[in-house]
């Protein structure tokens, strides 16, 4: 088991790169923070490869062995609750760490073309590279904590880089929001955490999602308003994933998000980052399926509702990457839709292996999504993409591998998405027949939507740029191509042999009774949008004028934001905080200064008792001592 | 002498007197006759010593030494009463007690 | 007899204290020294009626009498005492006497029954210097310590300064 | 000589020699050798500890030493420490470091400043190693005065009201930290025999029940108002807004704790029944102090004050913690001292150098400093991901470590008032990125500002002490949290005798 002692460097190599950068980095020319980044990445997504090929194809003849080659403990709260950082292999996080490595090496190439000349562009890479080094820290953890501890760090990595702009108030206002929203999040993930290790007593991953332990046995008779205890950890966890996963209603940092370089919305908000949420509901599957069933039915609702939630705002942004991003709150809900109306174990399990499969097509073809439309950005410098138009001609590499990642989100045949989508759908079709019916349609809508973009910028009239645009450089476009031929044919990775609930492989078959109608209506969606926006025509602005309220609701993202706004802004600044703080200085301090003040004032007031005249002092003196006199002699007997 | 004269009369005597040198201390204005209120008020005490000593303990001294002794602190006394008085005649120019009141708050 | 120096004492007192000269308040404290003098005499204390005699009433009021000339025009009249100290200082003594008078009424005394002690000048200087019992020889010491430190006290205070500046 | 007889002497031959010094140069450079001496002792102190406990010395303190001071009421000058103890005289040694460098510049009065300063610390070390609790009153007492003069002369705005305010609150706290003293005093010989002072001899025997409940209050108000309890905090907010810089690190960072650490090692180690039975009311308490606390930040606009009320929370998470009672929640309380005091210290160095450039705390007039002083605001950044619990530093240690603790309790009050307590890391985090938001990020606010100067040498190696410190608990927790529990262990095993409520 030791044999894979050397993942220890796939997770070092990135926080040596951070350290090195962020501390030294300054004193150099950028470019060397740039390559040094690259380098170290491209040796961590090598060794990720290696270990991916060696544990998924070396010898597995009783399904996939959990190894953990490498523990240490490093914080002790109790005799059983330790947090230890170690470094767990199974399939889900080998197929993780080839993801994140993958996408994250390609977007350091990327990076130094885009953020070429950049102010700060060793912060870039140190961020960067801090933030792959969390987010590999997060799929390989042990133990729930671990996770926990890395699903903070890649939280603020994602702040620091959404706010790398710092200097653009909307960029920092979007990373704070990303921020808080997830960090509410993470409360419910902790208050989880705490109940969870409250019945079971262990962090352990291992311990935790072993089939048929007996560390649930407290549980059962544990319960909080009448929700038993399992729910309400199972839940509150979720409430983490959903954070960082952006599943409505915590999906509304995710837009914002985009404020961010468009590399790290690539990197960060489309392909690893986002998918955390899936991925811990994954991490906690047994847990979930066998011990909360109805936290299971939340995620599935949840997943369902927020993809198709989120395909009906995109339909109607124009700015590029908001389009981007509400497609992935889209597939996210897909894949945690997956997973919530998964079963565990052999063919029930196909909700769970279509939930990672997707995870792992949607990181190729969305980071390659983005990274288009950063190539785009790059050339025209606009998101807008009503600024943009006849692109095909001048960013011919960016136009095919564009093309080809909206073929494959789009659910055609024969791409990876498609294979994907189609494992959702059966998976949904099984369990939840509502379920299937959103997902059919938004299936549609993804494809309208995707190509609705598509046709706006690529075709269509030009406009007026300030310059012409121009292909983007090799080390820009080389990501590009890559991630397309990844994208084309990662569908044909065997994933129900490799990742599956219960880490046995299963034949799944094609189910043509759902293949053929999704690809239809993924083609009805192509079509329509073809027609409307492949000439520039009126009716677009008709068909949005007709729809009158309900276009402008869903132009404004359904006013979410604003109602976030006004509970935040009205309710808990101005009548939480405000009145707290004006209660502290005004009541309590009052109070407190009250005591000194009134001392004061009677000091004030007796002192005219110290008259200087002799007279009264012996007056007092002689009363008083009659009184004392009176009262021993009558009082006391 | 004393025969047939009971030792409350005595008392009597003595306790008006204090007052009366208790009521003079506090009523008059003039330093000098506060000093006298103050010596009726010396005054009776040793005459309650005396008296006590002659009609219960005559066998003993200690009364009329008591008394000696106040006497002596008595001249002490009003010797630097009278030298204090003098000084603050000199200084306020009258020896009115209402002007004596550096010492208020 | 007791009761003639009983009334000279009492009158004396409250005349003392409510005349409007001020050297007649001085006469009238004499009067009441030397009735108590003469109370003294009556209880058959010649030394203590002696000791009355020549310290208070020869030297004290002597003392206070040489500070109202010196301080005083002779013919100086009072005003009227102000009103609440009146009321404060009568109602004192009131109550005062009311009180006193009431536990010493109600009280019955034991006359002792002791033989009368000689009180003769030897046995009062024997007293006064010996340090056995009923000696008195460290009262003694401290109260001659105390008149010699009042007695330089005196002068230094009355003493006038030099600097008329420096004064408090 | 004893190492703990020499972390005293340090200050106070520091002192002396400080007081010899021509001018403010000589002071500080003094002054700064004489720290560095003291954390030189320091370290060698938490060496000697852990070498001590390694070849399995099993006493309750080590190093101990007595002598007696004033026989007729059987005052000793006893001293010893456990790994309690240790670890807030390396949080003490560390943050006065980095106090002397942070208040360099001064030029008024320095000689004066520093004598002051270290006349507090000399205090704040006594009291750590006092086992004898009327010395240690002793020197909680002469922590006070100091601070008076130090808020009084070299403080800044309403200086002299906050000067008195703070001092007369913590002053009725002591009155009521006598009282207790006195009251476990009369009471430590409950079978007859000499009375005692003695923390350790007190631990066992066990204080008649009915004096417990009189004095407990008593003693655990008066140090809670050193340790900032609701509703007796509102001399931080004042008291750090006035305070220079060096003070605000040293009261903010060390003094508070003698209110944590004199809540656990007088009030409840002595009065174990009382302390169960009490709690609840306390904890409540607390609880308010921790969400109020941090909902008042979100609203102060000056650099300070925000700080100060982010102290009231997480002091009221340390006072919290040590109620829970149960071993990882008095060690999550430990470790909240330890690292809000290195965090908070850390904060107030920042506040005041970027004071002393900007000439405001008022955050609404400034923004964009990033660009300007970048030193700075990354060290800021960092103190402030220190504070909302980022892992890697050491708020995270010590929150988990409070939270996972008070959550094991199989009280359903206790595990409640924990998820509202957790709850405040959201907003702390609101407002720390609130201010971060206005102060550092955003284009330039006001461009007087456009020309400041970055950190100075000494500025730097101020902030970076206390980084260090912080990054390092982060980092690698363990072997603090093992000292800390193996010496709760007795602490715990004594509360946990009495059966709760």
């Amino acid at each position: 088991m030791t044999g894979y002692t050397y993942t220890v460097f796939i997770i070092l190599i990135p926080l040596v790169m951070f350290l090195v950068t962020g501390l030294l980095g300054m004193k150099w020319k950028p470019i060397i923070s740039g390559l040094l980044g690259t380098i170290g990445m491209g040796t961590s997504w090598t060794l990720s490869l290696i270990t991916a090929a060696s544990y998924f194809f070396g010898h597995h003849a009783e399904g996939f062995q959990t190894i953990i080659p490498f523990e240490m403990k490093w914080l002790q709260f109790t005799d059983s609750l330790i947090i230890k950082m170690g470094i767990l292999l199974d399939p889900i996080s080998v197929m993780m760490l080839v993801v994140i490595t993958t996408i994250s090496f390609m977007v350091h190439l990327y990076s130094i073309g885009y953020m070429h000349g950049e102010v700060g562009f060793q912060r870039f890479y140190a961020f960067l590279s801090l933030f792959t080094f969390s987010m590999l820290g997060l799929v390989i953890a042990t133990n729930i904590f671990q996770m926990y501890i890395f699903w903070e760090l890649v939280g603020v990595s994602s702040f620091l880089l959404i706010g790398f702009y710092y200097q653009k108030p909307s960029a920092v206002a979007a990373s704070k929001k990303a921020f808080i929203v997830t960090r509410f999040a993470d409360l419910g993930f902790l208050i989880g955490i705490l109940i969870l290790s409250f019945i079971t007593g262990t962090f352990d991953f291992g311990k935790l999602t072993e089939p048929g332990t007996a560390i649930f046995g407290s549980a059962a008779s544990m319960s909080f308003m009448g929700i038993s205890a399992m729910t309400w950890a199972m839940t509150l966890i979720f409430i983490g994933g959903a954070g960082k996963s952006a599943m409505f209603p915590l999906h509304i940092w995710l837009p914002d998000a985009m404020e961010g370089p468009t590399p790290v919305s690539a990197l960060i908000h489309a392909a690893t980052m986002v998918v955390a949420g899936v991925f811990l509901v994954a991490r906690m599957f047994p847990v979930i399926h066998f011990q909360a069933p109805a936290a299971q039915e939340i995620i599935g609702y949840v997943g369902g509702f927020t993809s198709l939630f989120a395909a009906v705002i995109a339909i109607t942004q124009y700015d590029i990457k908001r389009v981007l991003a509400f497609s992935t709150l889209s597939q996210l809900g897909y894949m945690m839709l997956a997973l919530g109306v998964s079963g565990y174990g052999g063919e029930e399990g196909l909700g769970y292996m279509a939930s990672m499969f997707h995870l792992f097509t949607h990181a190729m073809f969305k980071a390659l999504l983005f990274l288009g439309a950063g190539s785009i950005i790059h050339a025209v410098h606009s998101n807008n993409m009503y600024d943009m138009g006849g692109l095909r001609k001048y960013l011919p590499i960016t136009h095919i591998t564009f093309l080809i990642a909206c073929l494959t989100i789009a659910g055609v045949p024969f791409l990876s998405g498609f294979f994907s989508k189609d494992e959702i759908l059966v998976a949904a079709l099984h369990h939840n027949k509502l379920l299937f019916a959103v997902e059919f349609i938004v299936a549609g809508l993804t494809a309208f939507y995707m190509f609705r973009l598509y046709f706006c910028v690529f075709w269509g009239k030009d406009r007026h740029y300030h310059h012409t645009p121009h292909e983007s450089p090799l080390t820009m476009t080389i990501p590009l191509m890559f991630l397309a031929v990844a994208s084309v044919f990662a569908g044909y990775l065997p994933f129900t042999e490799l990742v599956t609930s219960d880490k046995l492989g299963f034949e799944s078959e094609m189910n043509y009774m759902v293949a053929v109608p999704s690809v239809l209506i993924g083609l009805l969606g192509i079509g329509l949008a073809w027609i409307l926006y492949k000439k520039e025509s009126e009716v677009p602005a008709k068909l949005a004028k007709s729809w009158g309220i309900l276009y402008t609701a869903t132009y404004n993202k359904f006013y979410f934001d604003e109602i976030y706004l006004f509970v935040t802004r009205k309710i808990i600044f101005n009548y939480i905080s405000r009145p707290i703080a004006w209660f502290d200085r005004h009541i309590i301090d009052a109070f407190m200064v009250g005591i000194g003040l009134t001392t004061e004032k009677v000091s004030y007031k007796i002192k005219g008792m110290q008259s200087g005249q002799l007279q009264h002092y012996a007056f007092a003196f002689v009363a008083g001592t009659l009184a004392l006199a009176l009262s021993m002699i009558y009082l006391m007997m | 002498m004393i025969q047939g004269i009971p030792l409350e009369h005595f008392l009597v005597v003595s306790t008006i007197m204090f007052f009366i040198g208790v009521c003079g201390f506090i009523i008059r204005r003039n330093l000098i006759t506060m000093l006298m209120a103050i010596e009726l008020i010396l005054n009776s005490v040793n005459i309650n010593f005396v008296v006590f000593n002659r009609y219960l303990y005559p066998d003993q001294l200690q009364g009329q030494f008591f008394s000696l002794f106040i006497v002596g602190i008595a001249a002490a006394e009003a010797s630097v009463a009278i030298a204090l008085i003098i000084n603050i005649y000199r200084n306020v120019k009258n020896i009115e007690v209402e002007n004596v009141n550096e010492m208020k708050f | 007899m007791f009761y003639l120096f009983s009334g000279i004492i009492l009158i004396c007192s409250l005349l003392s204290i409510t005349t409007r000269r001020i050297l007649r308040a001085a006469v009238y404290l004499l009067c009441v020294l030397l009735a108590t003098a003469g109370l003294y005499f009556m209880l058959n204390y010649q030394f203590m009626a002696a000791v009355q005699l020549t310290l208070y009433a020869g030297g004290i009021v002597v003392l206070i009498i040489f500070s109202i000339l010196l301080t005083h025009h002779i013919s100086h009249r009072f005003q009227h005492p102000n009103l609440t100290k009146l009321i404060m200082g009568i109602g004192a003594a009131t109550v005062g006497i009311g009180l006193v008078l009431t536990t010493i009424l109600s009280h019955s005394f034991q006359a002792g029954t002791a033989p009368e002690l000689p009180v003769d000048m030897t046995v009062i200087g024997n007293q006064l210097l010996s340090t056995g019992k009923n000696g008195y020889v460290l009262p003694f010491e401290l109260i001659s310590i105390l008149l010699l430190a009042a007695m330089i006290a005196a002068i230094v205070v009355a003493k006038k300064e030099k600097n008329k500046n420096s004064e408090i | 000589m004893n190492i703990l007889t020499l972390l005293v002497l340090i200050p106070v031959l520091t002192m002396v020699v400080v007081l010899f010094t021509k001018d403010y140069k000589g002071a500080r450079l003094a002054s700064a050798i004489g720290m560095g001496i003291e954390l030189i002792a320091t370290v060698y102190l938490v060496l000697a500890y852990l070498a001590a406990r390694k070849t399995g010395m099993m006493h309750e303190m080590l190093f101990t030493s007595d002598f007696m001071w004033y026989p007729s009421l059987n005052i000793h000058f006893a001293f010893g420490v456990d790994g309690i103890a240790v670890a807030m005289i390396g949080l003490t040694s560390i943050v006065i470091f980095a106090g002397i460098f942070a208040s360099w510049e001064l030029q008024f009065l320095t000689k004066e400043f520093f004598v002051s300063l270290i006349l507090l610390v000399t205090a704040v070390y006594g009291f750590f190693i006092s086992l004898d609790l009327f010395t240690m009153f002793l020197f909680y007492e002469l922590a006070l005065i100091p601070m008076y003069l130090l808020i009084g002369l070299w403080g800044t705005g309403p200086k002299e009201k906050s000067a008195m305010k703070l001092t007369l609150m913590l002053m009725a706290g002591s009155a009521l930290i006598m009282v207790g003293i006195l009251g476990l005093y009369y009471n430590s010989a409950p079978g007859g025999g000499p009375l005692t002072f003695n923390i350790i001899e007190i631990s066992k025997i066990s204080i008649p029940v009915a004096a417990q409940r009189f004095f407990f209050p008593f003693a655990f108000v008066g140090f809670g108002i050193l340790g900032a309890l609701f509703p007796f905090h509102t001399w931080s907010p004042d008291g750090h807004a006035s305070a220079p810089t060096a003070v605000s690190m040293l009261h903010a960072g060390v003094l508070m704790k003698l209110g944590g650490y004199g809540c656990f090692r007088v009030a409840m180690f002595l009065m174990p029944q009382a302390a169960q039975e009490m709690a609840w009311i306390f904890i409540i308490l607390t609880t308010i102090s921790v969400v109020y606390g941090a909902f008042s930040a979100i609203w102060q606009t000056d650099l300070k004050f925000i700080n100060a009320y982010s102290s009231v929370s997480h002091c009221g998470l340390v006072i919290f913690a040590l109620l829970m009672m149960n071993e990882t929640a008095m060690d999550g309380a430990i470790l909240q001292m330890i690292s809000h005091g290195l965090m908070t210290a850390l904060f107030f160095a920042l506040i005041g150098m970027i004071y002393g450039r900007t000439h405001t705390r008022d955050i609404r007039q400034m923004g964009g400093l990033m660009k300007v002083i970048p030193f700075l605001a990354v060290v800021y950044m960092i103190a402030g991901f220190a504070s909302l619990g980022l892992p890697g530093l050491s708020g995270f240690v010590a929150e988990m470590t409070v939270f996972v603790g008070s959550f094991q309790h199989q009280d359903m009050f206790h595990r409640v008032v924990t998820v509202i307590v957790a709850s405040s890391i959201v907003i702390t985090a609101v407002y720390i990125l609130k201010v971060v938001g206005v102060l550092l990020l955003g284009p330039l606010k006001d461009q007087h500002h456009a020309d400041l100067e970055d950190a100075k040498w000494y500025e730097k190696l101020s902030t970076v002490t206390l980084v260090l410190a912080v990054a390092a608990i982060g980092i690698a927790p363990l072997w603090l949290s093992d000292t800390i529990v193996a010496s709760l262990k007795p602490i715990v095993a004594r509360l946990a005798m009495v059966i709760p409520f």
